[in-house]
């Protein structure tokens, strides 16, 4: 880190600070309930659902484990894991 | 100086005339008392279509300087001008601008602060914003009020500097004052004033993040890159001088700016339009062999330190008058300021400090020579004195 | 696509503000600026020299938003450069309601084009829960405590829409990150309309509403769905469109999900408590017509 | 080149035109050869309160800033003022008066050591400029009684800030102060 | 000091509770970060019925000190409590709180100012509104912070005094510590502050008006009164410290502290809490056979000039601390200030200024080893040192 | 009796606040406690060692009028002092609509009992007739002056009242000065009420507006018949008893009157003007059913 | 004048300023057409107009001359005639 | 009397509990006869980020305000912390880590020279508390494992602070890591 004139930063750049390390229940999906709506990836507060193909997974670099994709789920298909587990 | 181009005009407007010159792309201010007839006159030149339509009425003056933030930050020009109680208002913004470090240039009518409300001169105001990271001009008439506009914005734009400057003038003694002066020249200012080139802005195209925030880590270089930038300005402050000289034959002085100094046992030093009434006083005791002269201090922000310790060479005993008191420490700025700078240095030649012309008590011209007396009492007699009102009406105690 | 907001950003796990600032990017589009005033969502995405903005950002203080925006649409406009570019505040309750609603009236009443968004999580969460003017009757916070003599906040929600759209301004409207879809679209269509809007985002704040950090959608269901949060566009004055609820349910509900009204559960004189904000929907569903 | 300076108080009401006519002063001596300042007095005073504006002319640049305590000579915009506010204040023996009145200076009783001289602006104005507004006549009457500034000088500065027919009359008005003042007093 | 009364509590609480048992009239704050715990303290105090109902959420730090004019005006008692980017939104309201001499009282949870922006602590805050004629103490820990809460309200309300007062801690730093602190004991409270006996207040029996305008024939007999009352306040705040010794048997200090300054060579200036910090350091020097000591400010307004000339008699080399800087003087104000006060006495000693703390940097007692081992280099080799940073990360720049 | 505003004070001679000032007194009674910010009244009033008022009366500055209002309000109640007396605001437009207004929205919110007169001269009089939120429509002030290319100030009067009113006040009205009985009750109306009560009283100003100084009141009721100053009373946020006019006057009548409207006279374009500001008129006389 | 501590002062005061030297124009009112009804004291902003008996006189020590009780007399009975003439 | 400070300090996520942990055991270290200093790490992080709070001990009163560099214990409240945040740091070969965990102490790689022990906290809370708050059991851990502080002061601490039946059952969770953890590791 250096210090400029002025506290001006380059754009997107929290992508540094891996929130992954937050987590302490992991969403684990269940492709075969999942029907693909996206509404778990709407609701991430984190943004980090992303489409992978045509399944939505998260990005577990980023994943806070807030469980609400689990909670939004209209088919139940993302359960909330304790990490490391 | 040149007869043929002045005209008589009040300080306001040439101040005004200065900026409409200086072609700002936003302007925003709020009315305050002196302050108001810049506003009005550049609100006249917008509605008579002799301005382009720059300016925006806001509903307060932290209003004010926040809007500036934004104009700066997408690359405008920026420019307000305010006094006393608005610009203390925008404290809390004035920090930020320079911590932001966005060249926006204000014209300070200073005022007295309330309480009690008063609208009458003195500097407290401007000085009680010394430690917000602006830059400080204070002109000694209206024309160095209006030719220290120009040089405001090239210096708060210099890419070396990049710090906010206030042009501070005496409200009413020189806002309210007619007299002649060349109006800024509109067919030299670009030879002088480039357009302003920002290093970064706000733009789609190029996505940034303007104030984040900085945690132990990294607060203090930040602030001390202000404060390098500073001294940065202390150059570009003379430099600014000298090549407004160059291109339109004015010069006030740099950093500071001496009269009769170079040999003065008694040495004044002020700022801001008393200046103008010492020079007349000076040259009549000086007539009656009494050995004085004056600093005058251009720019207090950056403090002209080694300015100072030179121009005093001479001194037996240094002077100085503050329109600004600093209530529990009982001294005004420069005083404090002035005797901090030279402490460490070889220099031992005692300071004397007056404050007056407070809430808008005049200043004639026997005040002034008083003033010199009694330093030319204590210069013989060795004595030690501290920082007292010059002008107190016992009577009323 | 790159995210409008880069994740790595430090809101709570479940934060609403997060989805509130997520939903108002994507309605408003990559060509905004956005200015934030000092809050949860300013501190989370920027420490130096980080920043989870991938559209221009800009923080200046806590309470000069309004201010600031105007500054830019005026400057944009004065450089020939406004054109397509939104302006847009994304600020919280206390920014808008409080501290910052001088700036926002001054900058409403001269009628810059932009669209301001309060991202409403109905207390100062930042500096750690206290009441603002958006706090809902009753809910406790660290300045509003419930206690031994106390059922929290005191005061009921400042009507903010109500005070924008009388500044004259062409469009206000609620939202709820509940609904997503819905919430973009009003962002969108103030970034469309001409002149200064106003968008009121209901986002539950899972720390300082104190309810876990996966309910935070369906915190803020319930709010619509009882009736607390009547999601409404106002176009020129007008109220329009109140999105109507069929099954109102009972506030009592969205309330238990709650630790801020949990002492309306265990203090005695709860019940009256309750009633009285049940009262508050059902004006509200009266008003706004929502039945 | 004299190194006196001239000193001038214009004493009027708030919305009477005090100021304009200490500038008009200005800016006539300016053009006359004189350095010159002109400044209100710094109040609060609303419409209809006695008020004052000065002017300093010098054939050297004026530094000076103090306000100004001993006039050489001091405008009268309305004689009722006299009741109200002592007019002659800091006068000498050397000062003049100009009060704009119909009656003889001698129905003042302004305890002044100076010579106070009448004119009736108001009624040169009345005539020509068709409104009791006096501040540009009694301008011309000051040319006339002091010759400290030239009369065209006078009426350039009325005319460059009144323009078209407004100025053409205030000038005219100006240059009949003049007149009565010049023979008359 | 006696363990027995002792509770391990936080500086917040501390505050809040001394604040309950000063009994004001009325609160009125509005939450900053590190300030917010005292208030809400406040609150749940309230909220439990463990304190009258006194304080009122407000919408800006600007309306909470207005507010507090009001209700000292009709004769209350009032306290708030702010830092940093409030304490200058309220600029305006304290020129104007001082100058109605309204004796309200103040907690500023110390905190650097932004841009940019920064939550952690230095001085920046009260420093930079040393000139708004509020009396300004520094508490060195939560003890101090909570014992000087009551001592502010008796010194504002003496009626030879009438300021208002700012109680300064570190935010964090002492804000957010839990440490062991005898609560202000609610049963002597009484004898120690009596009531609040205002000189006037508005009242419909009694109508007065408050607040009137000053014009130039009167403005500066306004602010000498001001700075009259700030002399006053010298001895009241030794005897506030002397009497509350008496009543509660603890005492940090009058306008300054000393310890192991008398025959020190070193000498340091600082105040708040680093000199808890310093306060360990010394000893260990001090075995090494480094003479230094310390003088602790208490009372930063009034500036305790008188005091300072005193105590710096055995000096060699006077080493000032501070957490702030006037940006464009290089400065921070104690540097300043000192060697302002002793310039013009027969003292000669060299005084550097070191800057440090600033925006949270922490201060390790390495730090002041350093900063003393320089000061020795300076004593002995006689060389001029400016100010600067002593914490500087080179490496970011 | 003595007059609670004594003579002796420095309004203009003709002077509008001056009358709304004394009817505001007239209408609150001696037992009352006034704040006034900076403006016209207070700088006129008040040079030390005088004061025109003979109730007690503070100001502290020009931007916090109802954050002081409050501190008095809370500390009469603390101190047990609160009772019978009436806390009374009397604030220019320009403290009220722009600079104070937030202080005073906080106050509204939190329910002070206190009683907001706004004095609207519709201009900042005191620093010499610059534009206020409250400046009407193409009105020429030194800060919006008409000009070669511009018919003065282009913005429409903010609408406080209905802000006001928003904020959950009990009471709010309008009155004039020119319909003194009017304005006395509807001030004693507003102490009587518990709560924060605002009234805005139209006050002209013949320094600024530029009529002569005989014709205050006559230019006061041509703004009330001419429908450009509704008066109303608004009880809980409803609009109540607006005054009928019979015979409403063409606003040119009004506007002729005045120096600052001289312009739509004398400039091309001027009869569109005049045509926009009678459009305002005939949408009042319709939105508060005046006819 | 003594400056005291704060800027408080007596209330009533203004009284020694005496503003009727602003006057230019003077009311004069002829009580044979005056009907008393008092309108022009309920207007007068100096609050000048007293009643005397039952007549209503101003108070030229203060009265400034707006004309304002001459405007708003529905008897016409008041007339502004200039001073000191 | 030892003029020792001991220096600890406790890792957690925000919401946690480390300010509370690193309070009571200030708290139940005055109790205990020492002096005492607790304080948070000062941030702006939110619930679920890694921070950390110090509690600061010695016989005679402390001044010292500086932050904790080179802690003699370090707590550890979630196990996974160890792989976002390096919980040795400052830590020499004197010092102690407690971590909460199932997992045994070796299968922890921090690249501390000094002793690290586990105790499965949650576990205990689980079992006594009903819910996975830590931050008092592990209190109990501390004590046990490092003798600094009386097991009885810091069941007082927790019973001060919680008040009824929590309080009770977060005393017995304590008491419970104290047996643990004295015996085991
Ligand atoms: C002038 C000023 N006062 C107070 C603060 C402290 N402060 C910063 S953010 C904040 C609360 C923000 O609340 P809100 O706007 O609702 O946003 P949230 O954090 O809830 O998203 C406060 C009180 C400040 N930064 N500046
Ligand atoms: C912070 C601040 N900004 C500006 C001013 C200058 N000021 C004093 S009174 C005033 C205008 C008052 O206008 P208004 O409230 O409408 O009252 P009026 O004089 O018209 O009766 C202004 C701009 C001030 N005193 N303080
Ligand atoms: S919400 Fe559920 S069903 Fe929809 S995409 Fe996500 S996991 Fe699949
Ligand atoms: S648990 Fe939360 S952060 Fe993780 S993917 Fe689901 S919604 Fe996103
Ligand atoms: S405190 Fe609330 S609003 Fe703030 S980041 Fe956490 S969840 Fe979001
Ligand atoms: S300017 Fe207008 S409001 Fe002010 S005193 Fe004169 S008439 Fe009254
Ligand atoms: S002229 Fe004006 S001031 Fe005099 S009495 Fe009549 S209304 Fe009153
Ligand atoms: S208004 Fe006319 S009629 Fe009525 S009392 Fe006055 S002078 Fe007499
Ligand atoms: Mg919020
Ligand atoms: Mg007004």
């Amino acid at each position: 880190m250096k210090v400029i004139h002025a506290a001006i930063v380059k754009p997107g750049t929290t992508l540094v600070n891996k929130t992954g390390g937050w987590r302490t229940f992991m969403p684990e999906c269940n492709y075969e309930l999942c029907n693909g709506c996206g509404i778990c990836e709407t609701y991430c507060p984190d943004s980090v659902i992303v489409k992978d193909g045509d399944r939505y997974a998260p990005n577990l670099d980023y994943c806070k484990g807030c469980g609400i994709c689990a909670n939004v789920c209209p088919k139940d298909a993302i359960t909330m894991i304790l990490e490391g587990k | 100086m040149d007869r043929e181009n002045m005209s008589v005009v009040d300080g306001a407007y040439a101040v005004a005339h200065a900026v409409n010159v200086c072609k700002p792309d936003v302007v925003a201010a709020y009315p305050i008392t002196p302050q108001t007839n810049i506003v009005e006159h550049i609100s006249q030149f917008i509605a008579d279509g002799e301005m382009d339509d720059v300016s925006i009425n806001v509903e307060s003056e932290h209003s004010a300087m926040s809007l500036l933030v934004g104009a700066s930050s997408v690359g405008a020009r920026a420019y307000s001008a305010t006094a006393s109680q608005g610009l203390v208002l925008m404290s809390e913004v004035l920090f930020n601008v320079s911590g932001m470090r966005l060249p926006i240039v204000v014209t300070v009518v200073n005022r007295a602060m309330s309480a009690p409300l008063s609208i009458w001169n003195d500097q407290q105001d401007s000085i009680s914003q010394r430690d917000t990271g602006w830059i400080q001009l204070y002109a000694e008439d209206v024309q160095e009020a209006a030719d220290m506009t120009a040089q405001a914005f090239k210096i708060a734009e210099n890419s070396n500097v990049l710090l906010p400057v206030m042009v501070c003038m005496d409200g009413f003694i020189l806002s309210h004052v007619y007299e002649p002066v060349v109006l800024l020249e509109d067919d030299l200012i670009d030879e002088f004033l480039p357009g302003y080139s920002p290093l970064a802005v706000l733009d789609p195209d190029n996505p940034k993040t303007f104030g984040a925030f900085a945690d132990p880590g990294a607060y203090t270089e930040f602030r001390y890159l202000q404060e390098v930038a500073m001294k940065n300005a202390i150059p570009v402050i003379e430099d600014a001088a000298d090549e407004f000289k160059e291109v339109f034959g004015r010069y006030q002085g740099g950093l500071i700016d001496e009269y009769m100094a170079e040999d003065a046992e008694i040495m004044i030093i002020a700022m801001g339009s008393v200046v103008g009434t010492i020079k007349e006083v000076i040259p009549e005791l000086r007539a009656k062999g009494v050995s004085v002269g004056i600093i005058k201090i251009r720019s207090f922000r950056p403090f002209p330190a080694e300015a100072i310790r030179k121009a005093v060479a001479s001194a037996k005993v240094i002077v100085t008058l503050d329109k600004n008191i600093s209530i529990g420490l009982g001294e005004g700025a420069l005083f404090t300021e002035t005797k901090s700078v030279i402490y460490n240095s070889s220099i031992r030649t005692p300071v004397i400090g007056f404050m007056l012309g407070h809430g808008g008590r005049d200043i004639p011209k026997a005040r002034i020579e008083q003033i010199v007396m009694e330093a030319g009492e204590v210069m013989k007699r060795g004595i030690t004195v501290e920082s007292r009102y010059a002008d107190l009406k016992e009577e009323l105690l | 696509m790159t995210q409008l907001l880069a994740p790595g950003h430090r809101m709570c796990a479940g934060c609403g503000d997060a989805l509130a600032t997520k939903f108002a990017l994507k309605g408003a589009g990559d060509r905004c600026i956005v200015v934030s005033p000092t809050g949860c969502i300013e501190v989370s995405t920027t420490p130096y020299p980080e920043s989870s903005w991938n559209v221009p950002w800009i923080h200046s203080l806590f309470d000069n938003a309004g201010a600031v925006a105007a500054g830019i649409e005026w400057g944009l406009k004065k450089l020939g450069k406004k054109e397509d570019t939104t302006v847009m505040v994304i600020a919280g309750d206390g920014a808008t309601f409080d501290i910052g609603l001088q700036a926002m009236s001054g900058a409403f009443e001269r009628g810059h084009d932009m669209v301001y968004v309060c991202v409403d999580n109905e207390a100062y969460m930042n500096t750690g829960i206290q009441r603002s003017g958006a706090t809902p009757y009753d809910a406790s916070t660290t300045t509003s405590p419930a206690g031994k003599v106390s059922f929290g906040n005191p005061l009921p929600k400042k009507n903010m829409p109500a005070i924008m759209a009388d500044h004259g301004s062409p469009y206000v409207a609620t939202a709820s990150i509940a609904y997503a879809k819905d919430a973009i679209r009003k962002v969108a269509r103030a970034a469309e309309i001409e002149g200064p809007a106003y968008i009121q985002i209901h986002a539950p704040c899972c720390t300082g509403w104190k309810f876990d950090s996966s309910k935070t959608v369906e915190v803020g269901r319930l709010a619509v769905e009882a009736g607390l949060w009547p999601m409404y566009e106002m176009i020129d004055g007008r109220i329009e469109k109140a999105k109507k609820i069929r099954d109102r349910k009972p506030v009592e509900e969205y309330l238990r999900m709650q630790g801020r009204f949990k002492h309306l559960f265990t203090m005695e004189g709860g019940e009256e408590e309750i009633a009285r904000i049940q009262a508050i929907a059902d004006w509200n569903a009266e008003y706004y017509e929502m039945e | 080149m004299t190194e006196k300076t001239i000193e001038i108080r214009i004493h009027g009401r708030g919305g009477q035109g005090s100021v304009t006519a200490a500038e008009l002063l200005a800016v006539a001596a300016f053009e006359d050869g004189w350095y010159c300042q002109a400044f209100p007095m710094f109040g609060v005073e609303r419409r209809g309160a006695p008020v004052f504006a000065f002017t300093r002319m010098r054939k050297h640049p004026i530094k000076l800033r103090s306000q100004i305590y001993e006039p050489d000579y001091v405008i009268v915009q309305d004689a009722t003022l006299t009741d109200v506010v002592d007019v002659a204040a800091g006068t000498n023996a050397g000062s003049l008066i100009i009060i704009n009145s119909e009656k003889e200076p001698g129905q003042f009783n302004l305890g002044a050591e100076c010579r106070v001289v009448t004119v009736d602006a108001t009624k040169i104005a009345m005539d020509i400029i068709g409104r009791p507004i006096v501040n540009t006549t009694l301008l011309g009457a000051f040319a006339g009684l002091t010759g400290e500034i030239d009369l065209g000088c006078i009426k350039n500065a009325v005319k460059a800030r009144f323009s078209g027919k407004i100025g053409e009359v205030n000038a005219e008005a100006v240059q009949k102060a003049f007149e009565m003042a010049g023979c008359g007093s």
